[in-house]
């Protein structure tokens, strides 16, 4: 075989280049439309997260499409109005999320970012080009809010629903020992097991088994086995959606049928049907309990139950909690850039939004931190809630309410007829 | 004295079969040996124990009294033994000097170095494939690829040199020559030669010697004349 | 405990051996790591669900279905690349590793990436076996597998396709000698494997979920599976399927469940570094 | 002329008298230019142009073991995690960042060693298989040793450098030295060496050549430049987790070598440059991105089995042809 030597097309290669560049003008930045603010969110839209980001960007989009129908908002004596832009990080934040984070924070130049995985990755480009962050997903244990100052938390933390959870458990259900099944990998998992420990010792409940499955495990067969080993009398599993629903289903396929069955997952009907599978979803579902932040179902407020409504009307999809938050974070964006008086003025915005308060227009019942601000040491907080399963009806009613003050469960609310009353 | 080479009881068995059984060679310097024997008499395998291709059960190989058993094929090479094989091997997609060159600097390592470029010349004549230094080897005829292979080997500069059936898919012209190319190898470079081959017309004509092997063992030595007349090699030849 | 355990092995072990006798016969044939194996059983557990969720047929009509779309996207691989790299072992992998990202990645457009699940009649029951429960979905895998490789077995032993597949297996040229004709041989057993990925696909999907890269990742351990049986070799990959099944699932029990996956992995660099050639060969010609 | 006759029968000649080095020359203006386009250029462009530059430097490694020598080594992205995390955490650990980069670039070598010594036996696809399961166990190993690694979370990075527009100088200078170093090592003994065992084996070992002594040796200076590439996007990235360097790396780098031209100084910096580049500048959804690249790394592999580089040279030769005429 003959090989042409690389010499000549290296040199010419080089020198082409580097004339190139030297003689070429550098490419002027592209001007944005002065009158138009765009948020900018990395959100898992592909990935072990996928459940998550669609919802989040379909909410974030309607928040949007709410503020630009009444004409945008005011900053300075101008009017802006919001577009979305949305990359995805595939749940992939450390490779694919990188890029989208410069794509969007160094090209689009956006005032705030959104996003939802990942925050420890970004760590070192936060603190290349600072910027006040807004994570609407991650409430994994240690909080990701030591990550970096900038970044706030537009959501409950893990430590603020999972020990109500456990407490439900104890004094509702009356179950004294509980097998933990984790998604070995997960740090949101992880958090979730730190905390029902932490939450079990408290309340003095019994953790008799603790197996964490490692990554991309499909059968947990053996994983169930160690857990009922140890004859436990409620299943509690660790993880978002997609990992917690595969076990719930397996526990059912194996005969675990009794237990009562409690994850963070915050998991739809919807969801649950898809991948659970129609009708196995209705019977897997009956004994399962979701402790999160409140669903838009349940709540009173008529905004909330329009935002509800319109929602499934629009996306043929129950809202989460998640999707609820997701909803606010425009107007958070809008509040924050108002109280700075600047959409371009990083800086100004994040100390803004460090004492800015509840915005108006939210639907998630913030509530409100010393002084009526919004965030408590950068974490806004809502109520959390218990749901349960109604066969009947094959869908999801609260059954507990409740904010947690450190380990003390308080303002809390048990409904006695869940499925009846909804 | 020391033999120039000096096999005692090599043995090697592959998966329970005792492909070479306790075999006894001694050669001097500057001859011609042949190796006869009949199908899976083990001839090849005795060619394959003495160029280092594989490590002998049993035994010792001594070139100039210098143990060759033991070591690995690049040492053995090193040590001065060159082969060739049944089948054409060359680095087909390169020309032929370039094979020659990667033989000759392989060998270099070791030895003093000799001008390898002025000696590729001479040893493409002397194997009569002058001026061919720069034809990619796949497109070498069949027996130019033969003989090609037989330069390679030479450019490591070997003191012994194995043939395993050099003659293969040559016609009777091309053998004959051949056979004067081996004669000039042993002349002009004084290396001593071992061959295996089944054309006994060919090897009678060229050995001073010949070692009968049937069934891993040696059968018979000696001249070309006393073994074709042994009953024997014969019998075993046309089986028992 | 013991029992359990030896009835999780069993099904993890079908699994395994159904999903390498697909790649070990191919394998044979073509010595292609077949990775796209994967896709063909993500496209054709999605055609599964398409023809039972939303053209609404039975499932055991859907189920038919999708074999025979894994039998023909099977075939288009070797047609479309495969047969282009056949005398270059080394771009084999790659061109299976383009494969795969082809078709999970069709399957990713197509229908999104959530996960689905494909529901069976039989996805809620349970069988018990003295103090052990198998879920039927199990049984329907160990069915399967069983009924697919004895079909595999006979086929191969018994009809004239089937020897002939076993010819070109052991020495293609010598079997282009004897007047086999290879194009047809390769073309059956990429069908067979695409049937076999399509089986994977109905007796897979319904454990778990369906979604674009569903496969991906046991197919590691199948892997490990057929260079264990020795490359190439059917009746080698169906019984260290089963070994492997049985391996990871004691192995989970009483050594460490995070790690599961390792002791396949472990096992395997153990085999290449001891015996190159297999376990169940002693063919030694792929090796030094 | 023919690279060949280069470390034939012109390498004892070479020696006496040393031909000009134009291709090193060429290489460090093809680095200078690359370092124009790295400053010059976006912040979003420039962090594409990085990682390509970081994977050329990966990829050159893997071109030593498996270009010249054939081996299809699927482990390369154990070397490059193993690079990231070693340096990440021996700084973690309180070493200054130029002792932190030689034990991490030590401790590839060291892995390599012991890869190569496990394998030496093995060839063809056996040895793919054996190293893409390596490959396998080091990623298991970076997600599952949660006290060490962290897990998935994955560790932050010191900065090393005095600043960001020093680490964008060495980038490109590195990814420069290491395609020298294959020009280099291609032109000398090891180099040869590898190239008969790319032909023949079997043959190498009976001309005299240590086959086995030659693999290792290639093998493990494979895994030290891959380190020298994992060192590097630690420091660029900031932070490293596991899926950075999972088992498919190692495959895709394998891949990217393919489908620019193994065993060709110039192949790595095309193959990076199509693999990484292409699904970040046509900023495509992933879904139709990634199918585009496999369609993409099929037709290249059938249609030019020496990948860019010989398409190039086709294209050169024939052009060259046409102006004789």
């Amino acid at each position: 075989m003959r090989r042409v030597s690389n010499d000549r097309l290296t040199i010419l290669a080089g020198t082409a280049l580097a004339a190139a560049l030297l003689l070429a003008p550098s490419t002027p930045s592209r001007a944005d439309d002065a009158k138009t603010v765009t948020v900018g969110a990395i959100l898992p839209i592909t990935g072990f997260l996928s459940t998550l980001g669609p919802p989040e960007r379909d909410a974030m989009q309607m928040g949007i499409e709410d503020i630009n129908k009444v004409g945008g908002f005011e900053v300075g004596g101008q009017r802006y109005t919001l577009k979305l832009k949305v990359l995805d990080d595939e749940s992939n934040p450390a490779t694919v999320g990188v890029t989208a984070y410069r794509q969007l924070v160094d090209v689009d130049k956006v005032p705030v970012l959104v996003i939802a995985a990942g925050t420890r990755n970004y760590q070192a480009l936060f603190r290349r080009s600072p910027l006040p962050v807004l994570n609407i997903l991650d409430s994994t244990y240690p909080s990701i809010l030591d990550v970096d100052k900038h970044v706030f938390l537009l959501r409950s933390d893990t430590p603020a629903y999972v020990p109500g959870a456990v407490w439900y458990l104890k004094n509702v259900l009356k179950k004294e020992r509980i097998a933990f099944i984790g998604a070995g990998a997960d740090p949101y998992s992880a958090g979730i097991e730190t905390w029902v420990k932490k939450a079990a010792e408290e309340y003095g409940v019994k953790i008799v088994s603790v197996v964490n499955y490692p990554l991309n495990t499909t059968n947990f067969a053996p994983f169930i086995q160690a857990a009922m080993a140890e004859k436990p009398d409620a299943i509690y599993l660790g993880g978002v959606t997609q990992e917690v629903l595969p076990v719930a289903k397996q526990l059912f396929q194996s005969g675990i049928r009794d237990l009562p069955v409690v994850h963070n997952s915050g998991v739809t009907p919807t969801q649950a049907k898809q991948i659970i599978g129609d009708p196995l979803y209705n019977d897997v579902m009956a004994n399962n309990y979701d402790f999160a932040g409140t669903l838009p179902e349940t709540s009173d407020n008529p905004a909330t139950k329009k935002f509800y409504k319109d929602f499934v009307t629009r996306f043929n999809q129950y809202p989460s909690d998640l999707t609820m938050w997701a909803y606010d974070t425009p107007f958070v964006l809008v509040g924050a850039m108002q109280k700075a008086g600047t959409v371009t003025d990083r800086d100004k915005i994040y100390q803004a939004m460090l004492g800015m308060p509840v915005p108006a227009n939210t639907i998630s019942g913030w509530i409100p931190a010393d002084g009526g601000k919004l965030f408590h040491d950068r974490d806004a907080q809502t109520m959390s809630e218990g749901i349960g399963w109604c066969s009947d009806k094959k869908t999801i009613a609260p059954v507990f309410l409740y904010f947690m003050d450190g380990l003390k469960v308080t303002r809390e609310k048990v409904v006695a007829d869940a499925c009846k009353d909804h | 004295m020391t033999e120039f080479l000096e096999v005692e009881g090599a043995s090697k068995t592959f998966g329970g079969v005792r492909a070479v059984d306790g075999m006894d060679i001694k050669l001097a310097e500057g001859q011609i040996c042949g190796l006869i024997g009949p199908n899976g008499s083990g001839k090849t395998t005795l060619l394959g124990l003495l160029s280092g291709t594989y490590r002998p059960d049993r035994g010792t190989i001594k070139l100039r009294g210098q143990r060759l058993d033991g070591l690995s094929t690049h040492r053995t090479v090193q040590q001065g033994v060159a082969r060739t094989f049944q089948t054409s091997r060359l680095f087909f997609r390169w020309p032929l000097g370039a094979n020659l060159a990667a033989a000759a600097a392989a060998r270099l390592l070791t030895s003093t170095g000799d001008d390898a470029d002025g000696g590729q010349e001479k040893l493409l004549a002397l194997v009569g494939l002058a001026g061919r230094g720069d034809v990619v080897c796949s497109s070498l005829s069949n027996a130019e690829q033969r003989l090609a292979m037989l330069a390679v080997a030479l450019a490591t500069r070997p003191h012994l040199l194995l043939l395993d059936e050099p003659a293969v898919g040559m016609s009777p012209a091309e053998t004959a020559a051949l056979g004067q190319v081996i004669q000039r190898i042993r002349g002009e470079l004084g290396v001593t030669v071992l061959i295996v081959e089944h054309n006994m017309h060919f090897m009678m004509g060229l050995a001073d010697r010949i070692v009968a092997m049937n069934a891993g063992r040696k059968l018979a030595e000696g001249t070309p004349a006393e073994i074709r007349g042994n009953p024997d090699v014969i019998a075993a030849y046309l089986g028992s | 405990m013991l029992i359990q355990a030896a009835v999780n092995g069993v099904v993890l072990g079908s699994l395994f051996a159904l999903l390498a006798v697909g790649l070990t016969l191919t394998y044979g044939v073509m010595e292609v790591p077949n990775f796209a194996q994967a896709g063909v059983i993500t496209l054709s557990a999605y055609a599964m669900l398409w023809l039972n969720q939303t053209a609404a047929c039975p499932f055991w009509i859907a189920a038919l279905g999708g074999l025979v779309v894994g039998g023909v996207v099977s075939v288009l691989t070797e047609r479309i690349a495969y047969r282009f790299v056949r005398t270059r072992p080394l771009a084999a992998p790659v061109v299976a590793l383009g494969l795969l990202l082809i078709l999970d990645n069709t399957a990713l457009i197509l229908f999104g990436g959530d996960h689905v699940s494909l529901s069976p009649p039989y996805a809620g029951d349970v069988i018990y076996v003295g103090s052990a429960t198998v879920p039927a979905v199990g049984v329907a895998l160990i069915g399967t597998t069983a009924v697919a490789l004895l079909a595999l077995w006979l086929f191969l032993q018994r009809t004239k396709t089937g020897r002939a597949i076993r010819a070109v297996s052991q020495n293609a040229e010598a079997a282009a000698i004897l007047g086999i004709r290879l194009e047809r041989q390769y073309i059956v057993s990429f069908f067979i494997s695409g049937i076999l990925a399509g089986l994977v696909a109905f007796a897979y999907g319904p454990m778990y979920a369906v979604y674009p890269y569903m496969a991906d990742a046991i197919l590691l351990n199948a892997f490990v599976v057929v260079v264990l049986g020795g490359l190439g070799n059917v009746a080698g990959a169906a019984v260290c399927g089963l070994l492997l099944g049985l391996l990871e699932s004691f192995g989970a029990i009483y050594v460490s469940a995070a790690y599961q996956n390792l002791f396949g992995f472990a096992v395997l660099l153990l085999m290449i570094v001891l015996r190159p050639a297999g376990l169940f060969t002693n063919r030694s010609r792929r090796v030094a | 002329m023919t690279e060949i006759g280069m470390y034939g029968q012109q390498e004892t000649r070479q020696r006496v008298r040393p031909r000009p080095a134009w291709d090193y020359l060429g290489i460090a203006l093809l680095g200078f230019g690359l370092w124009v386009l790295l400053v010059e250029s976006n912040s979003f462009y420039s962090s594409v142009l990085a990682t390509i530059l970081i994977w050329t430097i990966a990829t050159s490694g893997l071109n030593i073991i498996a270009g010249l020598g054939g081996y299809p080594s699927l482990v390369q992205g154990a070397f490059y995690g193993i690079g990231a995390y070693g340096s990440a955490l021996a700084m973690k650990w309180g070493q200054p960042f130029w002792a932190a980069c030689i034990e991490a670039v030590l401790a590839a070598g060291i892995l390599g060693l012991i890869v190569g010594l496990v394998f030496s036996r093995t060839r063809g696809q056996y040895f793919a298989i054996g190293t893409m399961f390596t490959g396998l166990v080091v990623s298991l190993v970076l997600s599952n040793w949660q006290s060490l690694t962290n897990g998935l979370l994955g560790i932050n990075v010191e900065f090393g450098f005095g600043s960001i527009n020093q680490l964008n100088v060495v980038i490109p200078a590195a990814a420069a030295f290491s395609l020298m170093l294959v020009r280099f090592v291609s032109r000398r003994r090891l180099g040869w060496r590898l190239l008969t065992i790319l032909e023949d084996e079997d043959l190498a070992e009976h001309i005299g050549v240590p086959t086995a002594r030659t693999k290792l040796t290639g093998f493990v200076l494979s895994a030290c430049v891959g380190a020298v590439a994992g060192v590097l996007i630690a420091q660029y990235n900031g932070t490293i987790s596991p899926d950075l360097f999972d088992y498919y790396v190692g495959f895709v780098m394998f891949v990217a070598l393919s489908v620019g031209g193994a065993g060709r100084v110039l192949g790595p910096l095309l193959g990076s440059a199509f693999i990484v580049g292409t699904p970040d500048l046509l900023n495509l959804s992933s879904g139709i991105g990634l199918l585009l690249a496999g369609i993409i790394f099929v037709v290249v592999i059938i249609v030019i089995p020496g990948g860019f580089m010989s398409a190039i040279d086709a294209v050169m030769a024939a052009a060259s042809r046409s102006v004789r005429r």
